[in-house]
């Protein structure tokens, strides 16, 4: 295994640890590196590192390692760590601040999961509510997965769960505000 | 007219190498009551303080400032010199001209002259003003009180009852004992708890010196060192201990039937019980809140068949008031209520177990007369997994602080898993394995090495019932990777809190406790087992979590302590105290919560004014508990409060000497 | 009593029988729910991995809108709640971002209209004996597990029920005349987030939920959220074909048992929109309240 | 009084008070080390620093005092369980009266500093001198007399 030059990652980690500690609000070095947050976590089993091992690799100002991994994207935010943590680390917000800044910096481990999102939030801001066909109809074509979940199209169709139609609010224009005003204050969507 | 003698050290050339003396000796001449001034090498050595009492007979001096060294180191020797030579010891002054100004000031003569100069100026200043103060003393009432009859208790009242001193010792439950009495086997020699208790319970109640009030409790405290007056509440036993022989036939004839606290609910007692075998003293007690007797009038089975007549259902609660010369503390620690880690269904779960409970398992006249079984089908468990640190080293849940008795109790539960039952697995999950003492870690590394524990980095996130099993979720943080367990029983290292009554004891007494309501000692280096109150001291786990080993080597330290009071007829008293002056005080009561050793009240005085008697309160400062620290004399608006020896006016003196 | 009302984007696709149901319910209860007219989507999966502000933008214009009515809201979707929840709290708690969300959304938000789940809001504001007293039909020898899903209770702060071993839903069950079903996957994940972007992370946590329900010997499994139904009922064939089992256990929404209980005729309910066949469960409740009334 | 009027050779003058149980003996330890410092502080021996009035320091700057430092124990360590409690709160409300009466606050300070603190001892004595020398005479209250 690589030898890791602490002193060097540690200088060069600097800023984004700083990034991650004002968005976060969370100190990492209050972590024990106790496990509980892993034992308990649901999607352990598919993660390249455990949550704890995130919580280490910002500790030591690893933050390349930590914005490359699949765990950060691979996290359902189900909030059992933060839950269960007996430092109150709020391990899910440390989670979506790295997603958030690995996606700034473009580093970007899970790209399909990244393209849901943007097409969520780009249905939100057209049409002021999220129109679920278009959606995974969009996804699956963009992801290159056309037939993917093809089979409960009909059936949910059928069910009326599925409207053909976006529903849109009739004037969307506040939405679209909001979303122009987070820009502003220098959100990246 | 006052007259000032003042007493210039060479110390060698330790101080006039870098202060000129003779000069700083002329200077003094001309301050303000200085009768006689001069200067010598060595004035702590014997000729140094004939000179000194020499001067007070010839010159006639009242009063004596002595510039040399720090008072740290030679005040007490100036006093004693004044003294023999026939002055107050309070009226001498000192001026540190060494430590505070020929040493720190080796180069600069001239400044450090006019230093010592300013130095001596404003011991003259202050001793101008200084009284003639007396100690007085205090008689101490020769006898101990050991609150608490654990490990510590029994220790503190052997060891003091040894040097011939009375203690009695007020215990809470029906025997004496503690949670050691509960315990099974000790770490770090896995020797049995009771065979080496269970003596010194005796030994404690036979000893001529020591009187055992059990089922007792503290109900108000007064006064303060050498002689506190003590009431006690000695709870209605329903048995009378003198006419009682321990029999047992009553409680085998007792129908009521009551889960035992002494073995974690995990076994039935009887409404007349005694709480384990080995009690002491070894005569039951009747649980008036389940027998049937109280409850509903009827049974009075045990009052029947009792030989000796000794049944006794009209006894009442009695109070009794003593008074003591010290305090001994040893009122030790309960577990924390792990019902609050829902992810480990704690309560749910009934092989979800503490480590207490463990320890009754394993104990031969416990509920599965010492063989390891699940307390939900009386089962082997062939799979036990042990959880460190439940309830300590957690803010989220329960403490920050880690209870340091329980990586030793695990590592001892998990040796007996694997000696006591046939190809068991021992889990064990941790953080950290915390084994400073002798031989500890020592018996730790056997647990792993000989017994073959497995011990796994990590902490549980959730344990639930699969079928018969419980299904444990770990992180093995060494490998990076979620572990899970099938275990058959699941063995909780819960913490070791303070007991829940503790500050309302600490309150009564009269000393502090920390925010987990631990007590606190004076000092935790220096003074571990004294408290900020005089005459009162701690013993075992109620200060801190401690071992069996430590709590008796405090208990046996707080007993020292108690004896070297003890020893004496009389206690002498500080005499730099605060004073009031009631004329001018407003009683508004600014002061009272400010002393840090509540050492001043309000008390009504009566005084007669344009002819008309009239009351009014006015502050009062218990000299027995003023410590002399002056923080109420800063806080009295009226300046009615003063501190002897280091008065306003002395203070002031001594300001205006410097700058003017 | 009288709640603005956030159905949410699920409702009207997905969950239109949680819908159905809940405005049913509300009625037949006596709950006024009005519908935040215009409502948009609170960003739910998606907003918060995206920008934080954004995040909490999105759901404090609904929430502004019901303050400037000064009704607290009632939100169905565990998910939604969990994201208004967020919103309310960290708006109270900081004049800062009360400022600055206010400047955002161009509306005034305090924090004071509360986010509420569905199911407090019955549970707690209405009583389980007021809905106990209502109930005609009860749910006779229904095995009921309650599935509160990651989102409802946590974090543990916030939430008004116990983060690890939650009551309400087990308690309103019992209070409808059916046998709640302790178990231990209460609040475990469903993985959600991931069903469309990543189904095969999910399954197996289906899987895990699934079979623990089904070890229980419950008829069927109640939730409060509509992501959890869509991954426990719709994918529950396609999950068990992959790890060799075959459930066949029902799921409702709770709203859906609660309007069966006080007499709502099922079909009405939506019900018939469920992947998992429940026309057994409604049989065997239809067969106990004939005997009760024949009896 | 302007700077150019300032006396010659003038020395600050900085009264000390320390408390006896912490900074009293640091002071005896820097002294037993033989550790330097300018010779312009004074050191008034009191019990403990919550032992200082307010009064003290009042009069000492109306007669000219350049400088004043309260020094106890650390928090937490008062050999009087809380007496440097009440000094660190005393301070603040100190330093407020002094500016009011126009005096610059900052000539007066508190520290703490513990009995085996011998070179903090040096280390803050030293500074405030310095601090003190840089901010001239204490004229002020005594020119107002
Ligand atoms: C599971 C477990 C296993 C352990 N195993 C070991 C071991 O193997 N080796 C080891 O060295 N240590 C062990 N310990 C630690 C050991 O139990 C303690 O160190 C020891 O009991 C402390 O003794 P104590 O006298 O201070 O307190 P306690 O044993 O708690 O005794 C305090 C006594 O004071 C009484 N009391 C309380 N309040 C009042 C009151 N207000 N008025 C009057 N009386 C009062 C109580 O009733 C009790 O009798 C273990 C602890 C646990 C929890
Ligand atoms: C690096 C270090 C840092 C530490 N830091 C801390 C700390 O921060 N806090 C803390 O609580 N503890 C600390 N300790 C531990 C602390 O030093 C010891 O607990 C303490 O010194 C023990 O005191 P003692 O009197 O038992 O032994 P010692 O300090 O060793 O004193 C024993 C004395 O006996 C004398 N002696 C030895 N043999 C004989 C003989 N045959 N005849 C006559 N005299 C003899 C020795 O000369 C010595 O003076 C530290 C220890 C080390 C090594
Ligand atoms: S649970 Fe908390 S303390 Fe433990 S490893 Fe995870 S983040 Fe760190
Ligand atoms: S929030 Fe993310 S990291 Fe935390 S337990 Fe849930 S999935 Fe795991
Ligand atoms: S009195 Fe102090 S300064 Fe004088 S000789 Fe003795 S030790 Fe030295
Ligand atoms: S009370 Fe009577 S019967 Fe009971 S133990 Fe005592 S002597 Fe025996
Ligand atoms: S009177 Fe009470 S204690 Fe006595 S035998 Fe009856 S129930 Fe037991
Ligand atoms: S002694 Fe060991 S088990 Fe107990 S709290 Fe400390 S580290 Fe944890
Ligand atoms: S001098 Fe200190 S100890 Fe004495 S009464 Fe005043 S505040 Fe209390
Ligand atoms: S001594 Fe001073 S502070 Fe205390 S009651 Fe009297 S006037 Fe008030």
């Amino acid at each position: 295994m690589e030898r890791i030059e602490l002193t060097a990652a540690w200088a060069k980690g600097q800023e984004v640890l700083a990034e991650v500690t004002k968005e976060s609000g969370v100190r990492a070095s209050k972590c024990y590196q106790c496990g509980k947050c892993s034992a308990g976590c649901p999607v352990a089993f598919a993660m390249d590192k455990t949550p704890r091992e995130i919580m280490r690799l910002v500790q030591l100002g690893l933050m390349d390692e930590a914005l490359q991994s699949h765990t950060i994207w691979l996290c359902a935010s189900c909030d059992t760590c933060s839950t269960r943590c007996p430092r109150e680390v709020d391990i899910a917000r440390v989670m979506e601040t790295l997603r958030i800044i690995a996606k700034r910096k473009g580093s970007v481990a899970e790209k399909k999961m990244d393209l849901f999102h943007d097409l969520f939030l780009k249905s939100v801001e057209n049409n002021g509510r999220v129109h679920e066909l278009g959606l995974i109809l969009g996804f699956n074509i963009y992801g290159m997965q056309p037939l993917k979940d093809a089979h409960f199209g009909p059936s949910m169709l059928l069910k009326g769960k599925l409207s053909p139609l976006p529903h849109t609010i009739k004037d969307n224009g506040e939405v679209k505000k909001i979303f122009a005003n987070v820009r502003k204050r220098g959100g990246k969507l | 007219m006052k007259r000032v003698g003042v007493f210039i050290c060479h110390c060698g050339t330790n101080i006039s190498a870098a202060v000129d003396c003779e000069k700083v000796a002329e200077n003094a001449k001309s301050f303000p009551g200085v009768a006689y001034s001069t200067d010598y090498k060595y004035m702590c050595a014997e000729p140094g303080q004939e000179l000194i009492k020499k001067a007070i007979k010839e010159q006639k001096l009242d009063r004596i400032v002595v510039a040399s060294c720090s008072p740290r180191m030679h005040e007490p020797t100036f006093r004693r010199c004044i003294e023999s030579g026939g002055l107050n010891a309070y009226l001498l002054e000192m001026a540190n001209i060494r430590e505070h100004c020929s040493w720190v000031h080796p180069d600069d003569k001239e400044r450090a002259t006019i230093k010592a100069t300013d130095l001596v100026k404003m011991a003259v200043a202050k001793v101008m003003q200084n009284e003639a103060l007396v100690r007085s003393t205090i008689p101490i009432t020769k006898r101990a009180l050991v609150i608490g009859g654990g490990i510590a208790g029994i220790q503190a009242a052997l060891d003091i009852a040894n040097t011939g001193h009375i203690v009695d010792v007020v215990e809470k439950e029906p025997s004496i004992g503690g949670r050691m009495a509960q315990v099974d086997k000790t770490f770090p020699t896995l020797d049995c708890s009771a065979c080496i208790l269970t003596p010194k319970m005796v030994d404690v109640a036979n000893h001529p010196n020591v009187n055992l009030i059990t089922y007792s409790e503290i109900e108000k405290v007064e006064g303060y060192v050498g002689n506190f007056d003590v009431t006690i509440r000695k709870k209605a036993r329903s048995v009378d201990l003198k006419a009682c022989t321990g029999c047992g036939t009553c409680i085998q004839k007792c129908p009521t039937k009551v889960p035992s606290e002494f073995e974690m609910e995990m076994m039935d007692r009887k409404a007349i019980y005694t709480p384990f075998p080995q009690a002491i003293p070894n005569k039951p007690v009747i649980d008036r809140e389940n027998c049937r007797y109280f409850k509903s009038g009827k049974c009075g089975v045990c009052q029947k068949v009792c030989p000796t007549n000794a049944v006794d259902f009209t006894q009442e609660d009695e109070l009794v008031t003593e008074r003591y010369g010290a305090i001994v503390v040893a009122t030790g620690f309960d577990l924390f209520d792990e019902s609050v880690y829902g992810e480990y269904g704690y309560g749910k779960y009934k092989d979800v177990i503490t480590g207490l409970h463990f320890e009754r398992l394993l104990n031969a006249s416990g509920p599965t007369m010492g063989k390891i079984k699940r307390p939900s089908d009386g089962k082997i468990p062939q799979n036990v997994v042990f959880i460190k640190c439940v309830g300590s080293r957690d803010e989220a849940k329960g403490k920050a602080y880690c209870s340091k008795t329980c990586c030793m109790y695990t590592a001892k539960h998990a040796t007996l898993v694997r000696e006591k039952i046939k190809d068991s697995n021992a889990y064990v999950f941790y953080m950290d394995v915390r084994t400073p003492g002798k031989g500890y870690d020592e018996f730790y590394t056997r647990t792993t090495d000989q017994y073959g524990a497995k011990y796994i980095r990590g902490r549980v996130s959730k344990i639930y019932e699969k079928g018969d099993k419980l299904i444990v979720w770990g992180e093995d943080t060494l490998l990076g990777r979620p572990v899970e367990i099938e275990a058959d029983m699941v063995v909780l290292a819960t913490a070791m809190v303070a007991k829940a009554d503790a500050a309302k004891l600490a309150q009564m007494v009269g000393f502090s406790y920390d925010q987990n309501h631990f007590y606190t000692e004076a000092h935790p280096k220096l003074a571990p087992v004294e408290t900020h109150t005089a005459g009162v001291f701690l013993a075992g786990a109620c200060q801190g979590p401690k071992d069996i080993p430590e709590s008796v080597a405090q208990a046996s330290a707080a007993a020292v302590k108690v004896c070297g009071l003890l020893s004496k007829e009389e206690m002498p008293t500080e005499p730099i105290i605060s004073a009031v002056n009631e004329a001018i005080c407003s009683g508004c009561g600014m002061c009272v919560p400010v002393c840090p050793y509540t050492a001043i009240d309000l008390k009504v005085i009566q005084e007669r004014i344009h002819g008309k008697t009239v009351s009014r309160k006015v502050a009062n400062v218990n000299s027995g508990l003023c410590q002399g620290c002056g923080a109420c004399t800063v806080a009295c608006r009226s300046a009615a409060l003063n501190l002897k020896h280091f008065t306003n006016e002395q203070i002031l003196a001594e300001v205006d000497a410097l700058c003017l | 009593m009288k709640y603005a009302y956030y159905p949410g984007c699920s409702l009207s696709s997905t969950g239109v029988e949680y819908d159905i149901s809940t405005k049913k319910v509300a009625k037949s209860l006596g709950i006024e729910l009005w519908e935040i007219p215009e409502w948009n989507c609170c960003g739910a999966s998606s907003a918060h991995l995206t920008d934080h502000l954004l995040a909490l933008a999105l759901p404090a214009r609904n929430l502004a809108i019901a303050e400037e009515k000064g009704l607290d809201v009632a939100i169905p979707c565990a998910a939604c709640y969990a994201r208004c929840k967020a919103t309310e709290v960290e708006v109270r708690n900081s004049k800062e971002m009360q400022e600055t969300i206010s400047a955002v959304i161009e509306r005034q938000y305090t924090g004071k209209s509360q986010a509420r789940a569905l199911l407090d809001v019955f549970v707690n504001d209405l009583g389980l004996e007021s809905i106990n007293t209502l109930v005609n039909k009860p749910l006779k020898d229904l095995k009921v597990v309650s599935y509160y899903g990651c989102l409802l209770v946590r974090p543990p702060k916030l939430g008004f029920d116990d983060a690890e071993d939650p009551q309400s839903m087990d308690k309103l069950i019992e209070a409808l005349g059916g046998t709640p079903v302790d178990w231990a996957f209460k609040t475990e994940c469903c993985g959600a987030a991931h069903a469309t972007t990543k189904s095969e992370v999910g399954f197996p946590m289906i899987e895990k939920i699934l079979t623990a329900a089904k070890e229980t010997g419950a008829d069927c499994i109640a939730t409060a959220c509509p992501l959890c139904m869509s991954n426990l009922d719709m994918r529950q064939t396609q999950v068990g074909a992959k790890y060799g089992q075959n459930y066949s256990l029902p799921v409702f929404y709770f709203t859906e048992l609660m309007g069966i209980a006080l007499g709502i005729n099922p079909q009405e309910l939506g019900i018939s929109k469920h992947f998992v066949d429940v026309s057994g469960i409604v049989k065997k409740l239809n067969e106990a309240a004939g005997r009760r009334d024949t009896a | 009084m302007s700077i150019t009027e300032m006396p010659q050779n003038w020395e600050p003058k900085i009264l000390v008070f320390a408390c006896n149980w912490c900074t009293y003996a640091g002071a005896d330890l820097a002294g037993l080390s033989r550790l330097q410092y300018p010779p312009n502080i004074r050191i008034l021996r009191v019990p403990c620093s919550g032992r200082v009035n307010p009064q003290f320091v009042i009069r000492a700057f109306q007669r000219g005092i350049d400088g004043v430092l309260v020094a106890g124990c650390h928090p937490g360590d008062c050999h009087y369980v809380s007496g440097n409690y009440f000094t660190r709160r005393r301070y603040l409300l100190m330093q407020r009266l002094l500016q009011y009466v126009g005096i610059d606050p900052e000539r007066f300070q508190a520290r703490w500093i513990s009995g085996s603190e011998g070179p903090k001892f040096q280390q803050v004595v030293t500074q405030i001198t310095e601090e003190i020398r840089a901010m001239g005479p204490n004229r002020k209250l005594r020119d107002a007399q």
